[in-house]
């Protein structure tokens, strides 16, 4: 189990990758939703 | 752009979210993307419950080896992104056809190689600090990595200049080719400047097979991640290209009305 | 090379001649740099020692006090450079008159160059005077090369980053971020260069030479490919 | 024979705007053509792409043989711009100015003279920078520039603004002179009365279209 004194690093060291990550991708979902919103009907070559 | 279009079209989308919910709800989804979209996942929860509780910890690094299964990943993923930024930006100007795919391609790879090299920097400052009692050191692989991170910032800036698709494309590729003859000259004069390497990474030291095992969990969950948000980031950066095509469209009608 | 090709680097040079002695010729009468440019730097060093207020440190750091310096000079030229082009839309008849781009790169560097090699001399002698920094004389062999290549590659690359920007309209504040990055090899290279010069920290000549080599592959790297690649950067 | 300028349902985007919606032109060589229309409706817009500054959006443009699609540059040194900007450079004098313009072509010394002459700048103005001139000046030194580069297609932008009756007189002259030459000539002005005199044909340019008259 983690050592109490470097606990601090290791726990901020994954909280700050994951939520970066997480954001990013929420961001770019959205992004996506915002723009298909404005190609209703749109081809979309990968579907 | 596309101020001159607006309402027709949220009218229509309206409509169309009615007939077409799943479409729009996730309109840069496939079911490749899904799939891999769970792998993904499912290799980050095996990181973090394997990094935070399972991993032994390292006979020198105590815990703090359980940051690697991040860092390092990470950073070789932010290094290979702005590899095929650097291929794909050659591959536009190459190719006569002059295909936006790349463009976009290279856009989006250096955009998720920005958020790559942002993890990379703050887990390997936060591994740092503990372990040589200091958040950054003028260490040249430290260094280069940082004008690295920079530089993709004003590639990107750059990219969002504006223009017609294919300017943008043509003078941020050149930014990005004149990025690949940057990196090794920094990488070269930083290295000559700080020759010490300071005691690094886990690569050098004793590992045993379940932390490898991981690391490379680590590494394929990153790989996976990074084809997944290219992907996705190069469906919107089209989309958002047909949207400025479509807002044309609409504004070309209205403008040959004006006469 | 075939009789195209000669012709096209004849054009080429021709062109960058005429860019050349038209800036310096534009410098001459606004004097621009020399009222306004060269007490900047001046400026600026005096900055530095109030900042450190060390004689002995200031001694140690004062070939990196000096680039430093230029540097933050040659934002300023470049600004200027492309302030004329702008102006009254000089950058756009370049194009229209089918001004190879390359040879107005060349030309615009070249002028560039020059104006950076007055600035280097006030500021050296600066340092001599401010920081009490010693130019032994068997060594101004290494300094002169180290000052060609370096100012050449950082001329070359402000004239790159400055048509960027130029041509990109009102985006001025993209120049120092762009540039500051791709010059750190030139930042490096020259003060370990100087440093050996200078004889700073016991340093031998043998240790400048490598650093010049740098400088030199530097320069001919960043010319080269803005020879090349200028025209796609400023063309809108 | 090959007309000099031919554009096709041309559409042309400037910040996201179609500044020309499928505009469509002929000009046959020799010509001096009028483009009027009200402010906005896409005449400096024709004129730089002419100029092969503005790429084409959409549809197909060929200005002296070459085609504006496939590359936009190679017709550059065979055009002459004025447009809305001088392009001069305020710190050098008139004859700097004209001799720098006229050496982008290699014109010789004896043009460049040729040229001031023309524009009425061979006296005092001379050598004055072209900072210290009133906007008319200013104007006539960039007619001199475009005289002294002997440009193929002529494209004038509200060359009228801001000269004063010597120098319309003087521009009216240079028009006829490089019609006369052989020269192309697409002029936009509100000057109406005065152009259209010269005029071989006007045009009226519309929401980003061309009408005939």
């Amino acid at each position: 189990m983690l050592a109490m004194r470097q606990a601090g690093f290791v726990l901020g060291a994954y909280g700050v990758s994951l939520t970066a990550i997480v954001l990013y991708t929420a961001g770019l979902l959205a992004r996506a939703r915002r723009a298909a919103r404005r190609l209703p009907g749109e081809e979309r070559p990968w579907q | 752009m596309n101020t001159t279009a607006p309402t027709a079209a949220t009218d229509n989308a309206s409509n169309a979210s009615a007939a077409a919910p799943v479409r729009d709800k996730r309109p840069t989804s496939t079911r490749f993307t899904q799939v891999l979209g769970v792998i993904v996942l499912a290799g980050f929860a095996w990181l973090v419950v394997f990094g935070l509780l399972l991993s032994p910890d390292d006979s020198e690094q105590r815990s703090l080896v359980r940051i690697m299964y991040v860092h390092v990943p990470s950073a070789w993923l932010a290094y290979l992104a702005f590899v095929v930024t650097g291929v794909a930006s050659a591959a536009y100007l190459w190719r006569r056809s002059r295909n936006l795919q790349w463009d976009r391609l290279a856009g989006a790879s250096a955009e998720v190689g920005i958020l790559f090299m942002a993890i990379t920097l703050v887990t390997g400052s936060l591994w740092g600090r503990p372990t040589w009692g200091t958040y950054w050191t003028w260490d040249s692989r430290l260094t280069t990595t940082a004008f690295l991170f920079v530089t993709y910032i004003g590639y990107l800036a750059v990219r969002g200049l504006g223009g017609s698709h294919h300017q943008r494309a043509r003078r941020s590729a050149v930014m990005a080719l004149l990025a690949v003859l940057e990196v090794p000259l920094v990488h070269f004069s930083v290295r000559w400047w700080r020759p010490l390497h300071q005691g690094q990474t886990v690569e050098a030291q004793k590992i045993d097979g379940l932390m490898l095992f991981s690391l490379f969990v680590g590494l394929v969950a990153f790989t996976l991640l990074y084809v997944w948000l290219v992907l996705h980031r190069m469906r919107v950066a089209l989309l958002d290209d047909e949207v400025d095509d479509r807002g044309l469209d609409a504004a070309l009608a209205a403008r040959r009305a004006e006469g | 090379m075939s009789v195209k090709a000669r012709s096209a680097a004849a054009q080429a040079w021709r062109v960058a001649r005429l860019v050349a002695v038209k800036d310096l010729r534009v410098e001459w009468r606004s004097r621009v740099v020399l009222n306004q440019v060269l007490p900047f730097a001046a400026v600026v060093m005096v900055m530095f020692a109030f900042a450190l207020d060390n004689t002995d440190l200031l001694t140690r750091v004062a070939p990196g006090l000096v680039w430093m310096a230029t540097i933050f000079s040659l934002q300023v030229l470049v600004q200027r450079s492309f302030a004329i082009e702008t102006a009254d839309g000089a950058l756009d008849a370049l194009q229209v008159a089918g001004v190879r781009p390359g040879g107005v790169f060349l030309g615009k560097s070249l002028a560039l160059a020059a104006e950076l090699a007055v600035l280097e001399v006030v500021l050296l002698g600066a340092a001599i005077v401010l920081y009490r920094t010693d130019v032994p004389a068997g060594r101004l062999g290494l300094l002169a090369a180290t000052y060609l290549a370096a100012t050449c590659g950082l001329a070359f690359v402000g004239t790159l980053y400055g048509g960027l920007a130029a041509g990109a309209k009102g985006r001025e504040t993209l120049l120092p971020l762009l540039m500051l990055p791709v010059v750190a090899p030139v930042l490096i290279g020259a003060t370990r260069a100087t440093e050996a010069a200078f004889g700073t920290n016991d340093a031998t000549t043998g240790d400048g030479w490598p650093w010049l080599g740098l400088l030199a592959l530097f320069a001919a790297v960043f010319g080269t490919a803005g020879t090349l690649g200028f025209g796609s950067l400023i063309d809108e | 024979m090959e007309p000099v300028v031919r554009l096709v349902d041309v559409v042309a985007v400037l910040g996201g705007f179609p500044a020309l919606a499928g505009a469509s032109l002929t000009v046959e060589r020799g010509e001096i053509v009028l483009l009027q229309g009200p402010n906005g409706a896409g005449k400096t817009s024709l004129l730089r792409l002419c100029a092969g500054l503005l790429p084409v959006e959409r549809g197909a443009a060929t200005v002296l043989g070459c085609d504006l699609v496939a590359d936009r540059t190679a017709v550059r040194n065979r055009v002459g711009l004025l447009g809305h900007a001088n392009g001069l450079y305020a710190e050098l004098t008139v004859h700097d100015n004209v001799r720098f313009w006229g050496a982008t072509v290699g014109a010789s010394e004896g043009e460049v003279t040729a040229a001031l002459a023309r524009m009425a700048l061979d006296g005092r103005l001379r050598d004055v920078a072209v900072g210290r001139l009133s906007a008319g000046q200013r104007r006539r030194t960039a007619l001199a520039c475009l005289v002294a580069r002997r440009a193929e297609l002529w494209l004038l932008d509200e060359p009228h603004a801001g000269l004063d009756a010597v120098g319309r007189d003087d521009l009216d002259g240079i028009l006829r002179a490089a019609a006369a030459a052989g020269a192309t000539v697409l002029v936009a002005s509100h000057e109406l009365e005065r152009v259209g005199r010269l005029a071989t044909r006007v045009v009226d340019v519309v929401g980003g279209q061309v009408r005939a008259r």
